[in-house]
């Protein structure tokens, strides 16, 4: 069970590699996106950073969301998926090993990079660090949730689009409890409390999510 | 007229640039050292302190190099793979992606300096001024062109695609930058705003301009190394590599 | 061994067929015959448990599969139209995945090897995305060189192969009835096999 | 000159670290870069030299392209 | 020449219709993201109406980008793009079709969805028909731009990311004439100057890309 | 008519073919073999003009093809291992579009015989994505019962048929040289025309 999980974590890590300019964009549309706003709504910093924990967790959702319809679809398309599925072992395990390959392959190296911005916008110290916090802690479950939609959009003609109606209203939760959090601390409040369902949030995903996505996985393959 | 034509095809092949590229660069390493010395010799050790800025204004002698290169930058890589899409020059094509890294270095390098420089005389990292933000949009499109050409894996194919995308940018950033500069002024005037001196003393000119030709001769030199790679890479099964690697000389 | 039972298969508001049934041992191939959308492929993907069949059951070694779930699938090997390979990987990482998320171990000189045998040699490290149609499918195939599973189930195998690698392949399978697997195969072309029972089955009209 | 010492020099009138940061950064840079591309020239010329080496050995059979 | 671009517009929407998901689900991506802000943001009106430009674009230009991947990249897997390579019309005129239909199915519904939300966010009547304008205006400007980056990233894995990557950029003017329009007419000034803009790049998108991507298509096809 | 002279093809650092050369004439066919990878779906995109070649030239009706442009692609019909239909399509849907993308004009009744032909009659309105792999290679294959374009280029046609649908499409081929047609095919099947000249070339070692 643990080597499966190692061989599809693997795998699916040097996918992400291979097509190289993968991880590298992943981050750089996040940062393009963030950066939109400020070009959309004026440059006055004190409005920018009220803004700020809003626009940076809409846009780790959006490029969460934008690298989910790939999850699936390619071992879909090429027959790998079935594979998948006549395996011994049971399928949400593969699942959850896919769901932690996208998460360090888009998660992760955002969350990585979230100081950068935070000073674009001209967060206090102690709010750029919450924001860290909360992306580490949150974007797990943007991932689990994600597969969940993956697994069902797979295979219907513009899944794309019909995922993210699917998934964002169940991103909004982590939405609302990641810009609190950050809020949170600009105000002065402690982000305690945020954080602890945030992180029940990603928890609950990555344990319970891989088994309603290998059920989704299986109708898919009907 | 056709003969000169001719000579310049001569050189645009890889085969003969390559040894020619080689004998070019240390020359270029010996410009770039000796005017990048004078530029920063005179920018802080004879220009005067600035009356506004005191001495954090010397950010200039490198902060303007480097924006005016990764722009200039730019736009000889359109030159370049413009050519290559209309004469069919293969090097033309490696030209444009040895330069598309040094010009994202000294883009970031003038975003960096630019910060630092930000961060004491308007008191943040960054602030969204037209300039600033249609430079962070440079460094886009180069990290686009790279990530475009990366993604590319047989070369001839990465030269046209990347070239389309440089003929489109360069379009693009005219409109980019007067778009960026009117969005910022309709808006309420920026909270912070660039505190030049009308008159810039002669010696931090002088300084600036040294250093801008230092900074323009690293890119050359770079660029020719780099490209040197490339066409190794690309003609590595040809019949004068082989010749020019088993022979002694490197 | 494989044993179906009164299988039916509906498609929509289309029946395929219906009553079908056969009885598989040790050593056998059933060939599935059949004109193009008679239900050779839904069939295959029946007797490999992804499509739970209308009405009917399908039992191995005696017990029914849907039961045996797991314990079924560690037997059965399935290859499909689609090759399952990834275009970005090279042959050899593709055969190492496949043989890794299959459950098995796979050393890289037995997947050089395997990959020799269906005539990919210097083609090891070139992505599969530049290899040729039939170059593809021989890669899905090498799977089967060292494949000890006892029963294969095989759609069209043959499909865009030249005549050495289509003869590789019926070969391959010739061994595995010789050491007493099973296979269940569907091909539109006539191939001869080197060693086995062969059954027929029509599906259709 | 315009520094009467050097720790005046270094302090930049209080802008030092603002100052020997974007010195550093560009520094940084302009070193790595020639250093990089130079190594690189270097292990490709290897390389080559290597696979030119192997071919001559075993004439006829194609190199395994794509090290 | 015409009957081809009939042709190819109509084939495109037809394919549109029948993935039905598809008109709606832009829609509905647009309809959320712009939602997502006061979630992210916090809910005070004020504040909300000096956001709105800014944000609508900026779901618009997502909403379209999320719709580009699937541009070509069907035709081309299924082999249609070698067929229509291979028409003796200029590939150009058949781009063009594309780009149309795409703009029929991404930015038109989108256009005309937009006084809904406008409202919502309590934006002024004569703003929001600014807001209308000018997403009339500009919409057709991000599809033709769009096509080229789906033309050059086309094949290539990964390319969801790295097509945002590349056009995001190029979004940008569009960006800020169509929040300035907006702006300006809620600020009490004539939004005149910032549409004529917006026309000129969406004439001159139309105009110029199709070139561009149809040589960035046989590149592609090579 | 159509004429290649001294063609080579590099793919990668790899020189699949080079010194490749032929001449049709009106009602001859060319059959292309080799094994899988020795380069025959690349010559055909070649002879398209799809890929350019790496030296050599392709004439037809002794003009360059690359100059020739659209007049050259007014007289070509070039079907490949993909089947450039719409999976959400219906088979009469996907077949009208291709003839109009194509500039040509169908009717519909010509359409449905078209369909009816190659065996599809009832399954033409199904959307394409639940036929049968030798289903959706039919309905490809039924843009050829009424194309009159002189230049048919043809990579595995035969691939995914049954043995009735071969011989239909090997039928299709026969009248069309017949009528005057040229063709260039490649196959690993060997498959008896009804009718025409079949030269042979032979790619690889
Ligand atoms: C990240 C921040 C910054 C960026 C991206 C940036 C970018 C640029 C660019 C692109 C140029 C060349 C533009 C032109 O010549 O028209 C430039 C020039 C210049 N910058 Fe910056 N800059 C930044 C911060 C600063 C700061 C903080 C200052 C001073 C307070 C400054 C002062 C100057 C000066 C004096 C020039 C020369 C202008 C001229 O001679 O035209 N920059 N910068
Ligand atoms: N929703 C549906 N409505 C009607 N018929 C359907 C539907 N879905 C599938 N079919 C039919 O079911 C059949 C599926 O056949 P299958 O793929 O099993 O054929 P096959 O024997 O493998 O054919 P081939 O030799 O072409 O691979 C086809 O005839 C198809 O037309
Ligand atoms: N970048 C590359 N480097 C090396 N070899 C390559 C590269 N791209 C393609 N090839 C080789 O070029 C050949 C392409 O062959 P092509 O698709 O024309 O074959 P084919 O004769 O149609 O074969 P099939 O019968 O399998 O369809 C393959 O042998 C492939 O391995
Ligand atoms: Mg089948
Ligand atoms: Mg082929």
């Amino acid at each position: 069970m643990l080597a499966l999980l190692k061989t599809v974590v693997a795998r699916d890590l040097r996918l992400a590699m291979r097509r190289q300019a993968d991880i590298v964009s992943a981050l750089f549309f996040f940062i393009i996106v963030v950066s939109l706003f400020p070009l959309g709504v004026g440059p006055e910093p004190d409005l920018l950073r009220r803004l700020a924990p809003g626009v940076f967790w809409v846009a780790a959702l959006l490029a969460t969301m934008l690298s989910l319809p790939r999850l699936f679809a390619d071992d879909f398309r090429d027959g790998t998926l079935e594979q998948l599925a006549l395996t011994p072992q049971p399928l949400a395990v593969a699942v959850f090993g896919k769901t932690l390959a996208h998460w360090l392959s888009s998660g992760l190296p955002l969350t990585l990079l979230s100081p950068l911005i935070g000073m674009q916008f001209d967060l206090p110290g102690d709010a750029v660090w919450t924001l860290v916090l909360a992306l580490a802690i949150g974007t797990p479950a943007l991932s689990a949730i994600g597969a969940i939609g993956a697994a069902l959009t797979l295979g219907l003609r513009g899944g794309g689009v019909l995922l993210s109606l699917l998934v964002l209203p169940l991103y909004i939760p982590v939405l609302i409890f990641g810009a609190g959090a950050v809020d949170a601390t600009a105000g002065g409040i402690a982000a305690q409390a945020h954080l602890s369902v945030l992180a029940a949030l990603s928890l609950g995903g990555l344990f319970f999510a891989p088994w309603a996505t290998a059920a989704a996985l299986r109708i898919a393959l009907e | 007229m056709n003969n000169g034509l001719l000579n310049w095809f001569k050189f645009a092949s890889p085969q003969s640039f390559y040894p020619l590229a080689g004998k070019m660069i240390p020359w270029f390493w010996a410009l770039a050292a000796v005017l990048g010395a004078a530029g920063l010799y005179i920018g802080f050790f004879v220009a005067p302190t600035d009356a506004q800025q005191g001495e954090g204004y010397r950010i200039i002698f490198l902060h303007v190099p480097a924006a005016w290169m990764s722009m200039f930058i730019y736009l000889v890589m359109a030159f370049w793979a413009a050519i290559g899409l209309i004469y069919k020059t293969r090097l033309s094509g490696m030209m444009a992606s040895a330069l598309a890294p040094t010009g994202a270095l000294l883009t970031f390098l003038a975003l960096w300096t630019g910060a630092f420089w930000g961060k004491p005389m308007w008191g943040a990292w960054w602030v969204w001024d037209a300039r600033l933000t249609s430079e962070l949009i440079l460094f886009f499109l180069y990290i686009g062109f790279i990530a475009l050409q990366a993604a590319i894996d047989d070369p001839r194919r990465a030269d046209k695609a990347g070239a389309i995308l440089a003929l489109v940018g360069a379009v693009n950033i005219p409109i980019i930058y007067f778009s960026v500069k009117w969005w910022n002024t309709l808006h309420q005037g920026a909270s912070v705003s660039l505190s030049k001196s009308p008159s810039m003393a002669t010696t931090m000119l002088w300084g600036m301009l040294l250093c801008a030709l230092a900074f323009w001769m690293y890119s050359i030199a770079v660029a020719l190394m780099r490209v040197r790679s490339i066409i190794l890479e690309r003609e590595r099964g040809t019949e004068w590599v082989r010749q020019r690697l088993t022979s002694a000389a490197r | 061994m494989l044993e179906a039972s009164n299988l039916e298969c509906v498609r929509g508001e289309r029946r395929l067929f219906a009553g079908v049934g056969f009885r598989l041992e040790a050593g056998e191939l059933l060939s599935l015959g059949g004109a193009n959308g008679a239900g050779k492929t839904s069939l295959l993907r029946m007797i490999c448990g992804l499509t739970p069949p209308a009405t009917g059951e399908i039992r191995w070694r005696d017990q029914p599969t849907n039961q045996l779930g797991a314990e079924f699938r560690a037997e059965l090997c399935y290859l499909g139209h689609h090759n399952a390979i990834k275009e970005e990987l090279t042959p050899l990482e593709n055969l190492l995945t496949t043989a890794h998320l299959a459950g098995e171990s796979l050393a890289e000189e037995t997947a050089l090897d395997a990959l020799a045998t269906v005539g990919l040699a210097g083609r090891e490290d070139l992505p599969c995305r530049y290899l040729s149609q039939g170059q593809k499918r021989r890669v899905a195939l090498a799977r089967l060189v060292h494949e000890r599973r006892a029963l294969w189930v095989l759609d069209e195998p043959y499909v865009a192969l030249d005549v050495a690698a289509v003869a590789m392949v019926a070969g391959l399978i010739g061994a595995h009835l010789q050491r007493g697997g099973l296979a269940v195969l569907t091909t539109h072309q006539a191939v001869a096999l080197t060693a086995g029972t062969v059954r027929e089955l029509r599906l259709g009209h | 000159m315009v520094w009467n010492s050097f720790s005046e020099f270094l302090a930049m009138g209080g802008y030092g670290l603002y100052v020997w940061g974007s010195v550093a950064a560009t520094a940084l840079v302009m070193a790595l870069e020639p250093v990089l591309l130079a190594r690189r020239q270097r292990t490709l010329i290897a390389q080559i030299r290597r696979q030119l080496a192997a071919d001559g050995r075993s004439t006829g059979q194609a190199p395994r392209s794509r090290a």
